[in-house]
């Protein structure tokens, strides 16, 4: 008989700590004015209503981290929250141009933009750097490109191993990012922010465990037990979290795989809006300042558009995870069996 | 495959995909965008190529969409996947651990030597145009065995003397400032002109190959550039019958990349 | 009505490569004398058959790489395959010690080891590190530790960054490692190498991306569509891999989650097998040389030994990956239902 | 809680764990293998401290096990957990990361500064034993905020005046060296004789409690350096009734570790 086979089960620490907080609470509690805040979600899964609620809440002076710098960013440019921004690509995906990012750039209209520009993997190993809290990280890019001209942020080192023709190579690095607060977003989370997440899962748990604080935007909150029964679907461990927010539809005009599509024509119309400054400042008013919360967004956006967004079921098997089968249980199953 | 009448019907788009597609034989792993890369891989799969592989900068890697994905990070590419990566993952371990062929980049100004500008026009402090910046092609051109790099426009403000900006450079710079290089940077840049080669390290872009009906002349004249001219210098076979085929009626058949 | 609501879908590469070796033909075409191979597994899914068929194809001279040297590095070792061992540990799990390496480290008996002493920190940015194709990893590690006196792979270097003081910090590295071999272990892959993993999974995709060739060896091969239906399981996708070897049960005595559970007996019998060079010797004939391959090895190992490691069921839930919602389809759908 | 009679009937592994159990108040998050520490964590969730969450060495976080776990990996910590996670994840973000309060360690020697030698006996190169090595102790000596050591033998041959080889050094060598230091070091020596503890940087490890019925000066013959004695050194106090019904009832009622 083995050890195991007949031991009863220690009792775990209990899952007692509640993080759930509206989007209101959170955002009031964790991004103040100054702060660096990292946005991430590589088009899919992108925290939009979080955006929305900074601009609502007025937040000033901050850096933005965002790899990709799109509708979310040119919206709190023109919400007037951005001193600095800090990305790899500046575009509207592949549907056009964002306005006010253009603006501040090109013309500094209102005011200049301090704009940090990074390659893709040169932002990921900020992060990576920043979630290790390591001084920097390496990485195979730079030599020749005009960036380190531009950027401080990345330098060089000579490693000090040599290689087979016993020299001493140089490699460029970037330092950490250690964002005051990161704000991703996930399908799921449990109340105490163990958080899964599904489809592209890009950069966000390294934002996550980047920074010092951490909100999680969730499709939905759900009971433990759905959790535990796919502990490796777990993405983001409930111990680099601080906040989970349920907000379905946080994602809009992104996509959230498996809940919502990605809204196209909100993309396309996009370049359109942002490029005029008379109309996009009648959108911000109509859509941002003119609702309380995402609720009423959503409900603004009306419920045509989000049946368009809609999306089918195409489920994942399971797996099995397996369970220890002891005979001293299997004796009791017998005798309850017989009873 | 037989051939069809030159040129007729035949768009732009059509020649650049399948002129791309041709250049992908003997490739399997391709690090692309939506739009023409995926027509031109889609096709290259059915035609010269069908160990070929695309990975998306978004992380997928077989993908199998079940309509045609609009963005790199379409809901649809996902579903039915082989796989999804993270970042750290895909940029680290797969196109900086050396797996990648081909990458596929664009850009808004090349240089002779094959280096990229996709930051600016003007100055990068005080910028004429800004343009979406690096994304991930400085490490797709630090990387990859090759490059290749599609050009709708072919004029002699693509095609410059020298770049405003140096966003992503190709292995000769790279050397120039010490840098080690792993791969041969642009070897192909296929525009609505004609088709420029390059066979790697030290060597310039040539004119390899001219679209039916465009002169050498009309090339040289919208190159920013002298542009140095193959001596085997070819005119670029018509689309056969069953590319265009493939391409019209398996492929895209709505038309939303072709047009 | 949007682009993708009307497009036919463009055909996919197919996936025609069959990696699908058996393990000899296997270890017989990837693995030869004097390679570095590397063999991970933490505790959890460790390849222990393709060690086994790596001593009966008398392989010389090896580097083995491995974090935790337990007991399939003592059985290789034991096969006289190992010149160089690289690890961070050296001890059989919990149960009790290792006596052949243990010989050949204080006595070098029957002959010297080079051992590589390391942290697990330290094995996994090697690992990081040689995945990525860096000339080295930074790690948090080593200062005031004796280890950077007797290992040659662990030097500082001076961050090119300043910190909040202005000073440029030091810190340690480590080198890459790049494996001509790495071998894991998994629950399942595909005929093409796109391996689906769960429980512990370790450094094992590191181990693969730093190696320049690749054996994953499997439960099970299961078809494209069980892959497929859940993308987010793939934790090394087919491009990183060039061989899969279905051996269901290769992790004995290690366990497989959901599959076979740890033969604790075993772990426990180890120590005293492997302190005897007599029983150890024995132990080898019979159980690695006295096999042909692993199906002969648990069919001697037998039905009582195998049903006592076995598993019930605990099944993970479904998630839903989504489907985008056609019109057009909607269409055909109603005129199918209306027939 | 009512005291139970002193020592009656208590093992040394039960008054191990309960000391260590009680160290645990006010802390968090608790990097731990299998044994007594699990022990200690799971009686201090039931007693001082209900929020603590214990991280294994495997990549286990929040486990909830059908049965006593027999190793740091066991197939009963995945089942039902609420986060895997991959080695560069565990060590990297989440103790690297800082996320971790306490630190359990155990080893062959330690000395006054709390460094610890779990390499070797006798020189590294030839050594007279070979130990396990550092797994991952180095890292969990340089990041936790505090590291918590279990030496059940307490003699002069494991705390000594002179480790025969340091593998995870305390943050005063660290400094030594040059290096940054981010945590306390050992603050917590628990063993079959008594308490030492040390408060941090430029502290040294002094005799804080004896275990009733230990003379301190069988403690201080049995220590390998000249031991500083606390002044307010206590007798440790006997595990509560409650303790030892929760040890021995609800946590281990098999004797699996407590034997």
């Amino acid at each position: 008989m083995t050890i195991q086979a007949s031991a009863t089960p220690p009792k775990a620490a209990p899952t007692t700590k509640d993080k759930t907080l509206s989007m209101k609470e959170a955002i009031s509690r964790y991004v103040h004015d100054g702060d660096v805040v990292a946005i991430e979600g590589f088009t899919h899964a992108i925290p939009t209503a979080a955006g929305h609620e900074i601009i609502r809440q007025r937040r000033k002076n901050l850096t933005l981290v965002r790899m990709t710098a799109d509708i979310v960013a040119d919206q709190m440019l023109a919400g007037g929250c951005i001193a600095t921004l800090v990305s790899s690509f500046v575009g509207n995906s592949s549907a056009g141009s964002l306005g006010e990012i253009r603006r501040r750039i090109e013309r500094a209209d209102p005011e200049p933009l301090d704009y940090q520009e990074y390659s893709h993997y040169g932002m990921i190993c900020r992060y990576l750097a920043g979630a290790q809290r390591l001084p920097f990280y390496p990485l195979r890019s730079y030599f020749g490109s005009d960036l380190p001209r531009i950027q401080q942020g990345m330098r060089k080192v000579t490693s000090p191993f040599p290689d087979d023709d016993g020299a001493f190579e140089e490699i460029y690095v970037v330092p950490p990012i250690n964002p005051d607060v990161a704000i991703v977003h996930a399908q799921r989370a449990d109340r105490s922010g163990n958080v899964q997440m599904w489809g592209l899962t890009g950069i966000q748990a390294e934002a996550v465990f980047s920074a010092k604080r951490a909100i999680v935007v969730v499709e939905e909150v759900v009971d433990d037990d759905v959790i535990r029964a796919d502990p490796n679907r777990t993405v983001i461990p409930a111990l680099a979290v601080d906040a989970v927010v349920e907000c379905p539809g946080a994602t809009h005009p992104s996509f959230s795989q498996g809940y919502s599509d990605r809204d196209n024509d909100f993309y396309r119309a996009w370049s359109g809006i942002s490029g005029d400054k008379t109309l996009l400042s009648a959108w911000m008013e109509e859509w941002i300042y003119g609702t309380a919360d995402h609720t009423e967004y959503l409900a603004k956006l009306g419920s045509s558009t989000l049946s368009r967004l809609g999306v089918g079921q195409a489920l994942s098997g399971r797996i099995n995870y397996g369970t220890r089968l002891e005979p001293a249980l299997d004796a009791d199953d017998h005798v309850k069996e017989s009873k | 495959m037989t051939s069809v009448a030159e040129g007729v019907g035949v768009t732009a788009t059509e020649l650049l995909t399948v002129v791309a597609s041709r250049e992908l034989a003997g490739r399997h792993t391709v690090f692309a965008g939506i739009g023409l890369p995926t027509l031109a891989v889609s096709l290259a799969s059915m035609t010269t190529e069908p160990n070929l592989e695309i990975v998306y900068e978004s992380g997928v890697c077989g993908a199998h969409p079940s309509h045609l994905p609009e963005t790199i990070a379409d809901s649809v590419l996902i579903t039915g996947a082989e796989a999804v990566l993270s970042m750290p993952v895909l940029f680290g371990y797969v196109l900086q651990g050396g797996h990648i062929d081909v990458g596929f980049l664009g850009a808004a100004q090349i240089d002779r030597w094959g280096n990229l500008n996709s930051s600016v026009i003007g100055p990068w402090e005080n910028p004429k145009v800004r343009l979406p910046g690096s994304g991930g092609a400085v490490e797709v051109a630090a990387n990859s065995k090759e490059v290749f790099v599609v050009m709708r426009r072919h004029d002699a403000r693509t095609f410059v003397e020298s770049l405003d900006f140096c966003t992503s450079p190709g292995p000769d710079r790279a050397l120039a400032e010490g840098g080690r290089v792993r791969g041969a940077g642009v070897t192909k840049v296929v525009t609505e002109l004609g088709i420029l080669t390059r066979s790697g390290v030290h060597d310039e872009l040539k004119l390899s190959a001219v679209h039916e009906g465009v002169s050498v002349d009309h090339v040289l004249a919208n190159t920013g550039w002298d542009l140095k001219v193959a001596e085997d210098l070819r005119v670029t076979p018509a689309p056969t019958a069953e590319e265009l085929r493939l391409l019209r009626t398996e492929i895209d058949p709505r038309r939303v990349y072709l047009r």
